[in-house]
């Protein structure tokens, strides 16, 4: 457990994240949400400031509540359906994306390069991987069709000029690919990590660091990063996590199974 | 039937439903009787998604009955999927993401089975599954998607997922292979002896599948009266032709949920985490030999989880209703 | 949104919801605001089917608000669809059948118009009235079927029903347009202040109409909780972000039926085919101005149907849960 | 009301057409069935000797029992849904004819053909009719897509040399043109009416008297039709209605509401 010291308090990594991440989100949006930290991190958003925010579980899940230290395992399990406004089945679920109903997808990612694909599939060639990972699940189908933020840990080994294998397409080769690829829409928005968050340029769509957090400097970010990366022309840092924010999380997850 | 045309033709689709007696008859049989109606070679789908209303009993008799040389489709794959390879049940596996659960990491079993070029995982994006299931189910040779393009998902299975384009707006979209597998194997909370089936809470891809299926091997918690299907026939979510076998099992998912019933069985999702975890290969043999060719029958099977392991369980799984 | 195109541009149907807040909030109105919120020149699609859950108290409130040349489709399209002729209401109805019911036989109203080139009825099958607004709902610009082809159905709308070929097996089905209406009128038992809506018995195609259009205008025999909506979320069938307006309106639907609530109001529905058997354009205005453009509100309306009917209707409503 | 006499006792014609249909049925089958004669029809074959056959609606009902004296006015009413096994969504319950589950598709007819096609759309041209009929409704679909018997009455301005509109199409122009048209599945099967049972040749697939009805005279069916009718090789003679079939038809409709 990476411990960070912060002006007001102490907290890992992941809870870094989940609470970087939940303050991207705006009220009234209709979040589609993967298990672990975009959950908490979108049920942080929900009591904090979103009250209106709607969460969809890949399960076929809409508008639940997540009962205190009761995390469901993954987002087919019944604890993703308590005191949900509707179950349905999974299939009609991710073609609220199609239909242009999700606002933004908030998943977790293995490896992201550059231009924002992530790969989830496999590490080395597709037909003779060194590591076959366990896949897309709703990754391919969330990031095809909306606005992304990805929250993951900040690693070289995951932050690579090119992912193996585009499993979840961002913005494919840069510039308009991803249109002329069949992709009107969405794209990755934000990649929140422990030590920054992440944009795309507008023209080239090459990662960029908007914010860094508290006491991280660029150079760590590039340092900890497998290709150059861009800087924001007015590089933020981000507010310190909140006691209110932390002891919400801490509620949500007692057991630490997504925050250790 | 061959499990390595992508597509049924029509033709055989018609053929084979009108060859079953699709009338209003009685399928009450054992898990063994069951395990008859699947042949080898056969593609079977599997209902429930992850650690949810998994067909575990079915699965675990086809073990059993050593069936083989099956291919498998699910939405997500779990722990069956790891018995499905080991077992030799099925050496391929056509699924969006397969791995017990995020909590245990990457499936090692899976890991060693694919990266040695022992045994396929087939993968898809999770709405391409749901929709090959939904176009076998309407009858239609392939359906419009706007998901996979652009992605090596798509590009790696450049035969199997093709784009089209719209006769009225001219958008290019990618056509999704429609996917009718033999046999269906779904578990749910209640059924009649007909096979008109009730689901509960989550419902994930099972409707399309079922009606996708040349036929529908039913688990069920418990068997009630086509009076009590007939009260709400609204609430019906499979009928009753799709059907070939009705069998009853309590706890017929465990160690998996089954939504209202009962939770996961927790501490034998992480005792089977740990046994493979040093060694895949000895670790699920020994978890086969233990648990899927060790007890008597299913309740023997039941009986080694624990009763009040199977009580908290249930308690866990009714406090959905509870508030 | 002209309602002459025949499939929205991808682009269109994504700003169009984007531009609606889908947020959590209250929608509770009263049919005349309701009313405000369809334009001139709409395409509206209307839930229910024949003489079941028509949305009748809508329809009745926007030809009292005297909106004006909107294109309408149901899957069958019974009385209100005099009424939307001869008010002025709509000029094209796109349906599988327009009738008040086969008791009543051919509708002379919808003949005068039709035959008379003063309004037109677009002829489509019931399965692809269905389809499109499927194809609309999943936010796909077509879908295949193997209807329709063959049959003069399809030749008389070459430029709106093409083949397209299957990649996988070459087989040639035909293309049906999606259907994204710019408002759905649905009347339902129950809804939540937020829009949630519960649909007992015959679903009909309102589920797909529903996610085709761009918003939503709900009626509904009661207003419930959101916690009473939460307590059975594998109930609601209609999800709260596609509505834009909740209106209670008990009978709303009369003289039509609404499942479980009450039957149609059979002596509503042989007044009017006796006033239109003479002379059909003066018996639809007699029938327009006592009962849509006489009555004060919709309860004034009611009355004039009189309590004892009602309650009868009512009555013979509820036998369906007595058995 | 037309009377017929009969050895053993005096019916409609609606209630003969109703019979001999209802005949045409066997056990176990799945029928789609029109409100009127066809669910009369299918209903008493249910009670008579099928109690195995299930009735589908196009309102979206599996299997439902009929109460008597509360017929449908349509197949959408909660009136078919009475102690139903399923109540689905009406696109559903016609994808079960396109997914192969339907043996048999049961309508009445307005107007048919040599070949088995059906109009129920226009009489005269489509762009300027002399009547607008109400239009196809589910025909189209299940004609399309299954086996189908027609019930109607017989009548030369019914029974026409060529339809002016192929709303639901039968053999369209005879020989293999449906299979060529695109309609590999199903065809027009029986046409039942108040004097003959007909069916249609392998071949040519023109329509072909099977069977008279008691009193009846091949010479009678083609004076009632508008074109030359096929005789069959050994031409049959109906058992008349029985009076346990009478009976209950009348159970059923007893306001003579569709047996007129």
């Amino acid at each position: 457990m990476t411990e960070h010291a912060a002006t007001a308090t102490v907290y890992t990594a992941s809870e870094l994240i989940a609470i970087m991440a939940g303050r991207l989100l705006t009220d009234g949006q209709i979040v589609f949400a993967g298990v672990g930290i975009p959950l908490l991190a979108a049920t942080l958003a929900q009591r904090v400031f979103a009250p209106k925010l709607t969460i969809l579980f890949e399960g076929g899940v809409i508008g639940p509540f997540i009962k205190p230290g009761e995390l469901p395992p993954s987002t087919n399990e019944q604890r993703c359906t308590r005191r949900a406004n509707m179950v349905l089945p999974s299939t009609d679920v991710l073609l609220l994306l199609q239909r242009g109903y999700v606002d933004v997808g908030f998943m977790g990612g293995a490896q992201i390069d550059r231009f924002g694909n992530l790969n989830s599939s496999f590490i080395g060639p597709a037909e003779k991987p060194s590591i076959r990972l366990p896949g897309t699940g709703g990754g391919n189908d969330i990031s095809s069709l909306t606005n992304m933020i990805v929250a993951m840990k900040h690693e070289r080994r995951r932050f690579v000029e090119r992912v193996d294998f585009v499993t979840s397409p961002g913005w494919i080769d840069g510039g308009d690919s991803r249109a002329r690829r069949g992709l009107p829409t969405g794209g990755m928005w934000r990649v929140v990590t422990d030590l920054a968050v992440m944009g795309f340029d507008a023209e080239t769509r090459e990662m960029e660091v908007l914010a860094l957090h508290p006491g991280v400097s660029f150079e760590q970010v590039q340092d900890n990063t497998g290709f150059r990366l861009r800087r924001a022309r007015e590089l933020a840092v981000t507010t310190p996590p909140q006691a209110d924010e932390l002891a919400l999380i801490r509620e949500l997850d007692p057991g630490r199974l997504y925050t250790a | 039937m061959s499990a390595e045309t992508l597509v049924k033709g029509y033709d055989t689709l018609r053929r084979e439903l009108a060859a079953r007696d699709r009338g209003l008859r009685e399928k009450v049989m054992s898990l063994d009787e069951a395990a008859r109606l699947v042949s080898d070679g056969d593609h079977v789908a599997i209902g429930g998604c992850t650690l949810s209303r998994t067909p575990m009993a079915m699965i675990w008799a086809l073990i059993r009955a050593r069936r083989t040389g099956l291919t498998v489709s699910r939405s997500i794959t779990s722990t069956e999927g790891d018995l499905i390879f080991a077992s030799g049940l099925g050496k391929k596996i056509v699924t969006s993401w397969f791995s017990q659960g995020i909590v245990w990491g990457i499936s090692k079993v899976m890991r060693h089975h694919v990266e040695k070029g022992l045994a396929e995982f087939d993968e898809w994006s999770h709405m391409a599954m749901g929709l090959r299931y939904r176009a076998g189910g309407m009858g239609i040779p392939f359906m419009p998607v706007r998901s996979m393009v652009g992605s090596d998902v798509a590009r790696i299975r450049a035969d199997e997922v093709k784009p089209v384009r719209c006769p009225f707006t001219g958008d290019e979209v990618m056509a999704l292979p429609a996917l009718n597998p033999d046999v269906a194997l779904i578990h749910v909370q209640r059924a009649d002896a007909y096979g008109n089936a009730q689901l509960d809470g989550l419902q994930f891809m099972d409707i399309d599948i079922a009606m996708a299926a040349n036929k529908v091997i039913l688990t069920t918690e418990r068997i009630v009266s086509n009076d009590q299907i007939r009260r709400a026939p609204d609430h019906t979510r499979i009928p009753f032709f799709t059907v070939e076998a009705v069998v009853e099992v309590p706890y017929g998912s465990v160690p998996h949920e089954c939504y209202g019933q009962y939770e996961p069985i927790f501490a034998q999702l992480d005792n089977y985490a740990a046994l493979t975890s040093k060694d895949p290969i000895a670790g699920v043999k020994t978890y086969l030999d233990e648990f899927v060719h060790g007890p008597k029958d299913w309740a023997g099977y039941l009986d080694m989880v624990g009763l009040e392991t199977l009580l908290t369980a249930s308690r866990r799984g009714r406090v959905i209703f509870n508030d």
